[in-house]
């Protein structure tokens, strides 16, 4: 979902402009406001997670039919859902299941697409074949292509990573091969392999650190992007089980009392849009950050 | 005359199949009845009226029917509908419904007399014939013209071509998305006041199109808007707004309603074992199921009788009481192992998605351990058939839905179908004792002792654990106040509906 | 040129190729049966297993897949089995309110987001650029159905302006046709505004750091005629591809924003047969989507020659 | 002399917090006069492009002028509006920037770039008019054919074409001053010869004054009327041409001037005795291009049967204009690209045809040093590991490589320290050292330098130079080296090779070729190299 992603283009391999010193592309990046509500969000929300059983929740699981879609009171922060689960206890419990997808999804697509960008960058007879594949799963709908998969091995929270990141592979992939043959034509490479370092040592020390900083990127924006793909399986039916609850499944559930019992969706589409929110600025943050050219001036007295 | 009045519904699906011969979708009984006329129809009283029949005779030794045609009756091609046409339409029929293979099986012949009249002999005295031929829910004996009907049993009829008092605008039917029907100007309806799914069919508008609206919020709104005019069943949730918006009317027209279904899978341990089965009907309690489900005491009847409450078979003899102590010492005596137990939950399907949970609870309460599968309706479709152990693909547990005019005797009841892997119903079942009551009630012609089987056949099917009710419930339609005369009935019929 | 053409045409055959054999793999080895479907509730495994037999379903794997391909070069893209249409008539009826859906989507959000990103650009590191980034980053963070009620609830419901749901034809009248249109196209473009507005931005502050840029500037120009006749054309070729590329974002959005409009376009097609299991039905139509893609993304490389000279076929 | 058209008054340009000094330029004066060309010189850094952007208003935002005037005519430029600044910037002045590549809008035919330059300004111009104008601007440039070339688009152009287009955007509205910076630094020395050639020519027509940035002593002896002398952002030394070259006053003049290589070969060394060569290629031939399916490319034939020997310890040059194949001849003998048919010898082995595997134990003998220093070594390893990588893959231990690292690192005049330092803590000049030690720890018998001070300041570039002519002395290595300055390859090699479109049109010892060239093209090459013609001085009187 995240064609947004393109934009994060390979970063040039240095900058000859402006010297810079290792280690300090974040710190400038951390001094942006918006960046830092991001973090905070994002923290607060991880914690939250990871916090769940001590932050006064009941069992997310527990039916009380008899107190089905009850409006937000003291008993039930929140309200209840219309099995009359507490839905503070399911947006808390489901901000685990939420970033656990978000950030499995994207640690799987890009540790995937990273290993086939990086064979098909460097191994020329490979790079036709797998780059047709990846242009073929990259034709395919990503959204029909997750349905469909996770009908075909049955719900559950391993289909829905695998479903949402297969499509994501491709991009990472592209992106990968793109920042390889860019940097395979660096003097340096080609210095490292006049010094008679060998292809797997030269791409893991020469051609891999490259590709770290475009990935952390798109790494952030799969993950955003994630994290509301779920919720869209789950509103087409093909999402994470009722018995997990995650802020996508919530939603999803909770739309059919949208207009008598809003407050069902209002919290978890709230969490999922904070978080997303947080994750894409972050996501830009680092992009600038670690993008010289976006930090070259442009102007005109 | 101005523009053609035109009733815009959305129905509970849309319609894809349209032979309502090969499909139990209700969707595609509900477009049956919109183009195709029935022998018999049953009325508002449980009777089975003549609807195309005007006469029809039976011999003293109750094994030779007659039927005669009314006359007039034409199908939408023209053609005149003859004696052959019913019988060609009585026989694909009776290949494919259990009730009609049932009297398949005990028919001698089926013979023109002439073009209006035919007669139905029998092997031996048989006390369903009217019942099955006017039986009102799926599958209904429609009566197509004979070259439709010579269609194979299995496969969609090429035309819609019937003689009912709505045409099928082929042109503009979009599977799954919208169906268009117009006033069929040369049917003759019946002079009787329309009651149930008999009498008088009068058609007062000339088009009523079906428009499918997944998304119920969107039909909802749609509806409040007065962008459409019917919606069938919107979700008990949105009955709220419903009330308080202007302009609608909620219309209870199924007073018969429907009913959810447990069913577990005799196959499979754990619930190869009738203690286990016995178990599971302790530990659950209807009361949880239709809050969940329903959640409005308005439309919800809870009810264990099996062949439906306020109908001739009604009665709650065997009903289980809830009582967990008990159910967790009949799982212990049924050597339960603790292995999970599967439980598909259908999600795409709103009315039966809130059952599985509500299960899932009540066994854990008991000690179960539970896998509860989300998958769609029509995954579950599919895995349902599957006769193999769990580790293969098979399952536990699985709930459904029925229009209670499905379940009104032990014979047109899936539910209580004894014959296991030999023709019985998902889950398999096997008791030769209900089996035999089955038999029992169809033969019997006394409608007394036909409530006395069938109070029989329900003990038997609790203390087996063929399945569990989760309770009864009524789902209204909303209307726009411009429609009239809804009539009711257990399927959804736009005669005698008028738009202002 | 025409070479070219041609060479590239050829080449989205492997694609298409690998498309197939994707989608026919998944079907088949999910589960759902359609005959199970078709059989309906009281059906028995022997009506099931003759329905199957009927349907073909009981072939070998590769005997179905080479079916299937030999019939698609031959143009016929099969028969639903659910509803025993053509699946290119089924297509056909339904490809208009899709079409119209992405062509509206598509037009509104390059009219509204080319100007928002180049006015981030131009105003690079000023509020106005934090607004625009800000608005477009928000529009990423809700769920598109969210969005559609939300949509339906505040212009429908409430104020009344526009229709609910539904789709009327261009030909029945324009306002009718419109009316429809916009809420999904609003619902829908939210993502693309932003995937386009923060390309726009990126590309043209990028051009903005070019020499000629300077160049430009040191003739005298106006800041207006800078941005439109030097940045933006020189910075049109990553938005156009981003374009292309949101496409697939599109297709998936399309799926979810017709079943809260209710448009009877392909992605409910596409989603009523995945549930269904209609085979022939959800392979025609991926690859009807498939294939748009390649040819939009073919097209949009060839339009890069409208854009830089330098590139030459 | 009448009223300068220019005159900076005590002009500061104070650099952002953070940079290495406090101001990019600081209390600078200096003026031109109408007719008169003012050369600016400096080292990379001193602020001669922002003294530019400062006149013509084009500074980027983070650079603010604190103090001083620029006056334009008597105009004060610092207090003019955006309006009236975007009046004169291609009214009453007019640049030439130093990429002939990039400053032109690829998008664009070029014709209508430069009649933007008139429809910006001269409004009242038909389009009829326009057209006339602008092929009129082409021809004075001597552009051939400006009618067609009018609507070519730049990447259709050679760059010398491009900065010719340039300059007739320049001059378009005729204005009072025009700022180049570095105009020919990116273009080879014939073309250089050319544009330097037109500019004096426009500017004996047109009685503009040109502010003339560059760091080439030679190309200001060519040109300057006065030299204005800058580093780190002051003015050091200003004056006419002849006496600031002849008679530089201030050291660092002095030096800048010393480190101009000349055009004169120094003696002949005793030329190595003739043993077997380390290197040789035979017909060496390399085809680019034409391959894919669909074929991707024009073909190119960029080495068309190129021999050459070069003995132990001696250093042979390669000179040619942009394009002529040197580059590729350097990848083809150390394999990173594959030739397309011939020889390349090391030792008695042909490698040129052997499979990248196999390849492995001879790239130990050829090393390369590349022209940029800013991207041949991996930004992200420190130096040390990046030296130490090579003879550790040969099987040297960490320790034995460490050792050699550190000998190395002193040999190229760095301190140990560095070793632990990454790149971007260096200069252009240190790094390129650094890629010299790299080279060396590989203990190669040929050693390959592709430009490897092109991109140097020329006082950077003479110290560079030195430390190869040291290294060659000590370990008696071949070195191929290859450059299109004429006056570099003068003062290194023993013999000189002449390439010309993949070929070789001329061969020889360096002091006999400079003597006595024979083939045409290498009398142009000749021709056109600036020289200094002011005698040598030296760095410290
Ligand atoms: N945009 C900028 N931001 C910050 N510092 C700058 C910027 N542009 C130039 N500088 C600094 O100003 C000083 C002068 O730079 P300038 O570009 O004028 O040098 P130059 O003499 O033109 O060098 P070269 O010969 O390399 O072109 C340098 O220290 C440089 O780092
Ligand atoms: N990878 C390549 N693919 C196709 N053509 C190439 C490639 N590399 C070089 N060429 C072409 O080969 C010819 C020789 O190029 P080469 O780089 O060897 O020239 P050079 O003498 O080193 O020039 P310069 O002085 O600009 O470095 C040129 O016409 C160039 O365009
Ligand atoms: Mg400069
Ligand atoms: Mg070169």
């Amino acid at each position: 979902m995240s064609a947004l992603d393109e934009t994060a283009r390979p970063l040039p391999a240095n900058d000859p402009g402006v010297p810079r010193k290792r280690g300090r592309a974040l710190p400038p990046m951390l001094r942006h406001p918006a960046v830092l509500a991001g973090l905070a969000v994002l923290l607060l929300v991880g914690l939250a997670a990871l916090a769940a059983p001590w932050l006064w929740t009941g069992d997310p699981i527990l039916l009380r039919p008899r107190l089905r879609l009850r409006p937000p009171s003291e008993a039930a922060w929140l309200g209840t859902d219309a099995f009359g689960r507490d839905v503070w206890s399911r947006v808390v419990y489901g901000a685990r299941v939420s970033l656990a997808i978000g950030f499995a999804v994207s640690a799987v697509s890009v540790l995937v697409g990273l290993t086939i960008g990086l064979v098909a960058g460097y191994v020329r007879w490979l790079d036709a074949v797998v780059m047709r594949i990846m242009d073929g799963v990259m034709a395919i709908p990503s959204i029909l292509l997750a349905i469909a998969m996770v009908t075909l091995s049955g719900a559950g929270i391993g289909t829905v990573i695998v479903a949402i990141a297969i499509p994501e592979v491709p991009r990472v992939a592209r992106l990968v091969r793109g920042v390889v043959l860019s940097v395979r034509t660096e003097p340096y490479v080609e210095a490292a392999i006049g010094a008679g370092t060998r292809l797997p040592k030269l791409l893991v020390r020469h051609v891999l650190p490259n590709t770290i900083a475009p990935l952390i990127v798109q790494g952030t924006y799969v993950a955003a992007s994630a994290i509301l793909t779920e919720a869209i399986l789950s509103f087409l039916g093909a999402g994470i089980p009722t018995e997990v609850p995650s802020w996508g499944n919530i939603m999803a559930e909770g739309r059919q009392a949208f207009q008598i019992a809003p407050w069902v969706i209002l919290f978890p589409g709230l969490c999922v849009a904070a978080t997303v929110l947080a994750v894409n600025v972050i996501g830009d943050g680092l992009r600038d950050a670690l993008d010289p050219r976006t930090a070259r001036g442009v102007g005109v007295r | 005359q101005g523009k053609p009045v035109t009733i815009r519904a959305v129905m509970h699906s849309g319609l894809r199949i349209t032979d309502p011969i090969i499909t139990t979708a209700y969707i595609a009984r509900n477009h049956g009845y919109m183009i195709y006329d029935t022998l018999f129809a049953t009325d508002a009283a449980f009777k089975v009226q003549p609807q195309m029949v005007q006469d029809y005779s039976v011999s003293d030794d109750t094994l030779t029917y007659s039927f005669t045609l009314r006359e007039g009756l034409k199908f939408h091609d023209g053609a005149p509908v003859k004696s052959e046409d019913c019988i060609a339409s009585i026989q694909r029929w009776g290949k494919r419904d259990g009730m009609g293979q049932k009297l398949m099986e005990y028919t001698a012949s089926l013979d023109v007399v002439d073009d209006r009249t035919f007669k139905l002999v029998l092997k031996r005295p048989y006390g369903l014939v009217l019942a099955s031929l006017g039986k009102p829910s799926a599958n209904v004996p429609f009566i197509m013209p004979k070259r439709i009907a010579e269609t194979p049993a299995d496969r969609n009829v090429p035309e819609e071509i019937g003689s009912g008092p709505f045409k099928f605008v082929k042109g503009e039917f979009q599977p799954g998305l919208k169906v268009v029907y117009e006033k069929n100007a040369d049917y003759v309806p019946r002079k009787e006041a329309p009651s149930w799914l008999a009498g008088a069919k009068t058609v007062k508008v000339d088009r009523v199109e079906w428009i499918n609206i997944t998304d119920y919020q969107t039909a909802v709104n749609a509806l409040i808007n007065g962008e459409i005019d019917y919606v069938e069943q919107p979700p008990h949730d949105f009955l709220p707004i419903l009330k308080g918006a202007s302009g609608i009317n909620l219309v209870n027209f199924n007073t018969l309603g429907m009913s959810g279904m447990l069913r577990m899978n005799w196959l499979n341990p754990p619930f190869d074992n009738a203690k286990v089965r016995q178990a599971v009907l302790l530990a659950v309690n209807q009361q949880d199921y239709l809050d969940a489900q329903i959640g409005d005491p308005d439309y919800m009847v809870p009810c264990l009788a099996l062949f439906i409450c306020k109908t001739p078979n009604a009665t709650e003899a065997g009903a289980p009481k809830p009582d967990l102590a008990k159910a967790k010492q009949l799982l212990k005596e049924g050597g339960y192992d603790g292995k999970p137990v599967v439980i598909m939950q259908p999600t795409d399907l709103a009315i039966s998605a809130s059952l599985g949970p509500v299960t899932a609870q009540a066994l854990r309460k008991i000690g179960m351990t539970v896998d509860l599968q989300a998958m769609d309706w029509q995954t579950l479709v599919g895995r349902r058939a599957k006769q193999d152990p769990v580790s293969q693909g098979g399952w536990n547990i699985f709930h459904t839905f029925w229009v209670n005019a499905d379940l009104l005797n032990p014979v047109n009841n899936v539910g209580v179908n004894g014959r296991g892997k030999a023709g019985g119903w998902f889950g398999w079942a096997e008791d030769a004792e209900i089996e035999a009551l089955r038999n029992a009630y169809a033969l019997e012609t006394d409608p007394a002792k036909q409530v006395d089987i069938a109070r029989q056949t329900q003990e038997r099917a609790y203390t087996i654990g063929m399945y569990f009710p989760t309770g009864q419930f009524t789902q209204p339609a909303a209307a726009s106040a411009k429609l009239s005369g809804i009539l009711e009935a257990p399927a959804p019929v736009f005669w005698n509906v008028e738009k202002k | 040129m025409g070479r070219f053409i041609l060479g590239r045409l050829a080449a989205t055959l492997p694609v298409m190729g690998v498309v197939a054999v994707i989608v026919f793999l998944l079907l088949r080895l999910a589960p759902g049966d359609p005959a199970a479907i078709l059989a309906g509730d009281a059906a028995t495994p022997e009506q099931i297993a003759a329905i199957r037999a009927r349907l073909g379903l009981d072939q070998p794997m590769l005997e179905q897949f080479a079916t299937w391909i030999w019939r698609l070069v031959h143009g016929d893209l099969g028969t639903s089995i659910i509803s025993n249409q053509p699946v290119g008539r089924l297509i056909l009826d339904r490809i208009e309110p899709t079409l119209a859906l992405a062509t509206s989507t598509i037009l509104f959000a390059v009219l509204v987001a080319v100007p928002l990103g180049v006015l981030a650009a131009w105003r690079h590191g000023t509020w106005v650029d934090r607004a625009v980034m800000g608005l477009s980053v928000a529009g990423f963070s809700v769920p598109v159905f969210v969005l559609g009620y939300l949509l339906i609830f505040g212009f429908s419901m409430q104020l009344r302006w526009l229709p609910v749901q539904g789709y009327v034809s261009i030909a029945d009248g324009l306002w009718p046709f419109l009316s429809r249109l916009i809420l999904p196209t609003l619902t829908l473009s939210v993502i693309y505004i932003a995937l386009i507005a923060r390309t726009t931005r990126s590309s043209v502050l990028e051009v903005l750091g070019e020499d000629y840029i300077r160049t430009a500037r040191a003739k005298g120009v106006t800041e207006a005629r800078v941005l439109r006749r030097h940045a933006l054309r020189n910075a049109a070729i990553p938005v156009i591809s981003v374009i292309g590329l949101g496409i697939a974002l599109l297709i998936s959005g399309v799926v979810v924003t017709e079943s809260v409009f209710n448009l009877p376009g392909l992605g409910r097609l596409t989603v009523d047969a995945v549930l269904a299991r209609d085979y022939p039905v959800i392979q025609g139509v991926i690859l009807l989507f498939s294939a748009l893609y390649v040819l939009v993304n073919l097209s949009i490389d060839l339009s890069y020659l409208l854009f830089d000279p330098r590139i030459r076929y | 002399m009448s009223r300068p058209v220019l005159e900076i008054r005590n002009l500061s340009v104070p650099l952002p917090r953070g940079a290495d000094r406090g101001y990019a330029i600081e209390d600078l004066s200096l003026t031109v006069a109408p007719g008169e060309i003012v050369c600016v010189v400096g080292e990379s850094g001193s602020g001669k492009s922002v003294t530019a952007g400062a006149v013509m208003g084009l500074l980027p935002p983070v650079l603010k002028p604190s103090a001083g005037q620029i006056l334009l005519e008597g105009e004060d430029l610092l207090k003019a509006g955006p309006a009236r600044m975007r009046r004169l910037r291609g009214g009453r002045m007019a640049m030439v920037f130093q990429e002939p590549m990039t400053a032109l809008n690829p998008a664009l035919r070029v014709g209508d770039q430069v009649a933007e330059m008139l429809e910006a300004h001269a409004g009242r111009l038909g389009r009829g008019a326009r057209r006339d104008k602008v092929r009129q601007l082409l021809a004075d440039v001597h552009l051939p054919n400006p009618e067609s070339l009018a609507r070519a688009y730049p990447h259709q152009l050679s760059g010398g074409q491009r900065q010719r287009v340039m300059i007739a955007m320049a001059l378009a509205n005729d204005p009072a001053l025009i700022i180049a910076d570095e105009p020919t630094t990116a273009l080879d020395v014939t073309t250089q010869a050319q544009i330097l050639k037109l500019m004096r020519e426009l500017q004996a027509r047109r009685e503009a004054g040109i502010l003339f940035i560059t760091h080439d002593f030679g190309v200001v002896s060519e040109i300057a009327d006065r030299v204005v002398v800058m580093r780190t952002g002051r003015l050091v030394e200003e004056g006419p041409a002849e006496s600031v070259l002849c008679r530089p006053q201030d050291p660092y003049t002095r030096m800048l001037i010393a480190a101009v290589p000349r055009a004169e070969p120094p003696p002949p060394r005793a030329r190595p005795s003739l043993v077997s060569p380390v290197l040789a290629t035979r017909d060496l031939t390399k085809n680019y291009g034409g391959r894919g399916l669909f074929g991707g490319g024009r073909p190119v034939q960029a080495l068309d049967g190129i021999s050459i020997a070069l003995q132990p310890g001696e250093t042979l040059g390669i000179v040619g204009e942009s394009g002529s194949g040197k580059s590729t001849l350097a990848r083809c003998i150390a394999r990173f690209v594959d030739p397309t048919a011939g020889h390349v010898r090391i030792g008695g082995d042909d490698i040129a045809l052997l499979p990248a595997r196999a390849l492995h134990p001879y790239r130990r003998r050829i090393q390369v040093i590349f022209q940029d220093p800013y991207r041949s070594l991996n930004p992200r390893r420190t130096v040390g590991q990046s030296i130490v990588e090579g003879p550790m893959n040969y099987g040297l231990s960490r320790e034995a490589a460490t050792a050699r690292a550190k000998n190395l690192i002193a040999l190229v005049g760095l301190d140990a320290g560095a070793l632990a330092r990454y790149p971007h803590a260096f200069s252009g000049g240190q790094r390129q050292r650094i890629a010299i030690a790299r080279a060396l720890a590989m203990e190669p018998d040929v050693l390959i330098a592709d430009e490897a001070v092109s991109a140097l300041d020329v006082s950077v570039q003479r110290q560079v130079l030195e430390l190869l002519e040291a290294i060659r002395e000590r370990l008696n290595l071949a070195i191929l080296f290859i450059t299109h300055d004429l006056r570099v390859a003068a003062r290194l090699c023993d013999r000189l090779i002449v390439m010309l479109d993949g070929r070789i049109v001329e061969e020889g010892a360096t002091a006999a070729l400079f003597a006595d060239p024979k083939h045409a093209y290498t009398r142009a090459l000749f021709a056109a190299a600036p020289v200094m013609k002011a005698p040598p001085v030296e760095a410290v009187p």
